[in-house]
């Protein structure tokens, strides 16, 4: 059901935690829903140098949040906002259908953190 | 991986037991004949299905001729519902909430043509309470179905006293024991029931076939049409080899019922208490003794029943979750939430189903890989930290 | 006994396949989850469910998204006719005088509830006539079903026919291939059906597991209602072992199916053309040679079907008739009627079906004892003696 | 589904055929129905000296035509009148309940066998 490689961010999460004094930080979901994400990021000179996250969630919502963290690492914030579900997912080898809402999450958590960023230093 | 598994999802489907498959076994290929053919093949068939007739028969208190054999659970349970509801005058049934789907969609199926369902709350450990279903009995009320025992939180219901309302008012009731049956005892009579359900892949027996039972002089329509086996009730070639099964599997367990039962209990216990030691902020899941013998289920607060799940299954536990996500829904198991649940509990509940083989080596085994798991999850989790901060502020 | 049984019955269920078996044991007791569970043994299984889906979705020309499995033919006669019936607007079907009970029972039924029905008639050979299905087509006709091959008399429709009329006024047709796929070449496209029923025990699988095609984008009601599995169309925990068998019965079936058929067409006619030369008084019934490869039926004037039967069991061949007595009914065969035999014709039917290991020397065998025991009856036949006295006279 | 004895009548009939000159005659049942019985009977001073019997029909219909040609050998005329289907089938040890209908025949075969001859003889 899951690829290999779900597995392997859902068994060794990457980035799992919070960052002191975050740049920016986004919490997205809710519990009743089964799913929340909340997602830290360090921004120096307009590029995001780190990135953890927590995640309430189904194994599809854990894979997706690592992933995603590792994917915006070393990204500016415009390529940071660009990143889509789909290339989260496709990065990992793809989901089942019924759990594609679940990679929702990662991509609007992230854009909450980015906003959250943004809004502190506009 | 370096052990083996440990099967604890038994609620979910068991093991064909050896005895069983070995019984099953000279139906496929060398003993093949339709029971309705007159030949020596046919006839040879046909008493080995009459065999498994009584067997499970035996096993209820039932006669013989008032069990028909059906090709899973579900078909029971629609079977039951539809066929007398079809024949029968009014238009109203009662059931409770907590029901396996096979008979809460078929009630919803059934509102859709114009019949009224109650579907009767439950208390907080998933008890149905007689009074309730005696208070919601109306002019019009043509059928009680209300399960034997649960089979996520394994509370096992009032149903003799639930019986005794149904005969004193005169209504046909069904009850799903699907899950009951050869777990614990489980007799017509006594119980005051009209139909009755159960399915051979949850006590030993093999996957595709399950048996209704129906009182003599009940009236209900057919559910498949065609030829006239079954006593012309449940058209389809008989499925030999796995009746054959079902017979056999039943016949075991009810023989062992208490020596296994007792077994089991015992196990369960120190798995409940175990956790209820080690891992705070759980929750137990239906009632601490009238539950099935092999039932665990609970709750692990701020942490999702999916990711719980995958992660013993990694360290070689299988188990199920009432969670969303694990049934690809939105919304958490309808039994977690009809006992009181807020969604964002039941979202993480965990159910053990302890079966024939389990040691006590696997639940100490259990009992040591559980709370790391779940604190890893709860590290890894919002929630626990936000609710962590509040209680320390 | 002082020699093998030879098994002519196999239009009634045929044996295991050894191959079959072998696939399927290891689904029992060995990886038994269930195909809904998300731990390491449910995703195996239901890996399983899913190959065996696409076998027998490639034996048909379907997708496997186009298939459901179902506990038997007959379920999958009543869900296709009763599920399209459930959610279709008009109320009129059109169906033939010779479909297998599961679908004229079902039809009967519908009646009851207010359907109309046409059962066309057929000819001197069992063939429904396209031309009439077109004739017979009302504004408000819901659904066409027509069997693919007969199972008493082995006719094969003109299906790509009618489901070119079907496909040309938009209605839906359901066809009952249970006899014909995995004997004669069936295409879901080929054929424009948008329904099909099998069964997985006339083909070399086990009993008690059957499919239904249905084509992507028709809505039908489930039959079973319940959990999830079968893209929530079937409910009912998968019938893991069954499938797996299914699946590759199926496949070995398409597989051998030019080969198998030309051999067992060959020894069908040394059969037919063997009593039709050694014994007076009879009758084939079908067509000559637009029958099932392994079909052959019979009537033999003066005698009663369960006797001819009985004898030929005593003597080592199993078979089957179309007399009412084996049936326990009062009636003969429904099919020998619509072809036009008078009762005490059809009472003296003898149908013997050949399977995969049917040998020239049974066929010798039979044609050694069959003249005798016609002969026994005759002679025991106070019909036979008038006729012939009236003869000689 | 049957019983031995059954079988054995079946099998084996015992005085299937005609006979010549009979003193009297019956058949019942009809073609269309699958169950045809014709009886042939000798009396000699009041006594059934030989009875034969004819049958289109089923296992049970064979089986339950031998059986009463056996019983009714050596009985009186008034002896053979009493005799039941009841008692044919259980001297045959039983029948399958859809084929009770069957053994109705026999007892109507020799009734019919009686009257033929009480009519040639009143
Ligand atoms: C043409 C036909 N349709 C339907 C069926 C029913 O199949 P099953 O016995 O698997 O229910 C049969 C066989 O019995 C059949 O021959
Ligand atoms: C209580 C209950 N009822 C009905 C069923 C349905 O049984 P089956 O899967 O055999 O259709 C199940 C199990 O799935 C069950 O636990």
């Amino acid at each position: 059901m899951y690829s290999d490689k779900v597995m392997d961010h859902f068994e060794h999460p990457r980035n799992v935690g919070e960052i002191d004094n975050a740049s920016g930080s986004g919490t997205v979901g809710n519990a009743k829903c089964g799913d929340i994400m909340k997602m830290d990021i360090k921004v120096e000179n307009g590029v995001i140098v780190d990135a953890k996250f927590k995640t309430f969630g189904c194994c599809a919502a854990v894979a997706t949040s690592s992933m995603a963290t590792e994917m915006i690492k070393g990204k500016t914030i415009e390529e940071a906002l660009a990143l889509t579900n789909k290339q989260v997912m496709d990065e990992l080898g793809g989901l089942p259908p019924v759990k594609i809402h679940c990679s929702v999450l990662a991509e609007e958590s992230i854009r909450a953190a980015l906003e959250d960023y943004q809004k502190k230093h506009a | 991986m370096n052990h083996k598994m440990i099967y604890l999802d038994n609620a979910a489907t068991t093991a064909v037991r050896p005895e069983v498959l070995d019984a099953m076994l000279p139906w496929f290929s060398a003993h093949y004949g339709n029971p309705s053919s007159i030949h020596a093949a046919g006839r040879e068939a046909k008493i080995a299905v009459e065999t498994a007739r009584k067997q499970v028969a035996a096993a209820i208190g039932a006669l013989p001729q008032e069990i028909y054999f059906t090709g899973c659970g579900s078909e029971s349970d629609n079977w039951a519902i539809r066929g007398l509801a079809d024949v029968a005058k009014g238009r109203h049934i009662i059931t409770s909430a907590i029901e396996h789907h096979a008979v809460l969609h078929t009630c919803e199926y059934l509102e859709k043509k114009g019949y009224e369902v109650t579907y009767l709350p439950v208390d907080e450990y998933g008890f149905v309470s007689p009074q309730a279903v005696k208070d919601a009995i109306r002019g019009d009320t043509i059928l009680i179905t209300v399960m034997t025992a649960n089979n996520e939180i394994g509370t096992v219901e009032p149903i003799a006293e639930i019986g005794a309302i149904a005969k004193e008012a005169g209504i046909p009731f069904h009850t799903d024991a699907v899950q009951a049956v050869g777990a614990i005892p489980v007799d017509v009579n006594a119980m005051n029931v009209d139909m009755l359900s159960m399915s051979a892949h949850k006590l030993g027996g093999p996957k595709g076939v399950g048996a209704l039972y129906v009182r003599k002089g009940l009236r209900i329509s057919p559910f498949i049409f065609g030829g006239a086996q079954e006593h012309n009730r449940r058209a389809g070639t008989e499925n030999l080899a796995s009746i054959v099964g079902m017979g056999k599997a039943i016949e075991i367990a009810a023989a062992e019922l208490e020596e296994h039962g007792k077994r089991l209990t015992k196990l369960r216990d120190k798995l409940i208490g175990g956790v209820l030691k080690t891992i705070p902020d759980v929750r137990l899941n239906g009632h601490p003794t009238q539950r099935l013998p092999n039932n665990f289920n609970m709750c692990f607060r701020y942490i999702e029943g999916e990711s719980l799940l995958m992660r013993l299954d990694l360290a070689g536990v299988e188990g199920s979750s009432g969670s969303a996500c694990t049934s690809g829904s939105l919304d958490p198991s309808h039994v977690l939430l009809a006992i009181g649940l807020p969604h964002e509990i039941a979202h993480g509940s965990l159910r053990l189903t302890l079966g024939l083989d389990t040691t006590q080596e696997d639940i100490d085994y259990v009992l040591s890989k559980l709370p790391g798991i779940v604190q890893v999850l709860r590290d890894m989790s919002p929630l626990y930290h936000m609710d962590k901060a509040k209680e320390n502020a």
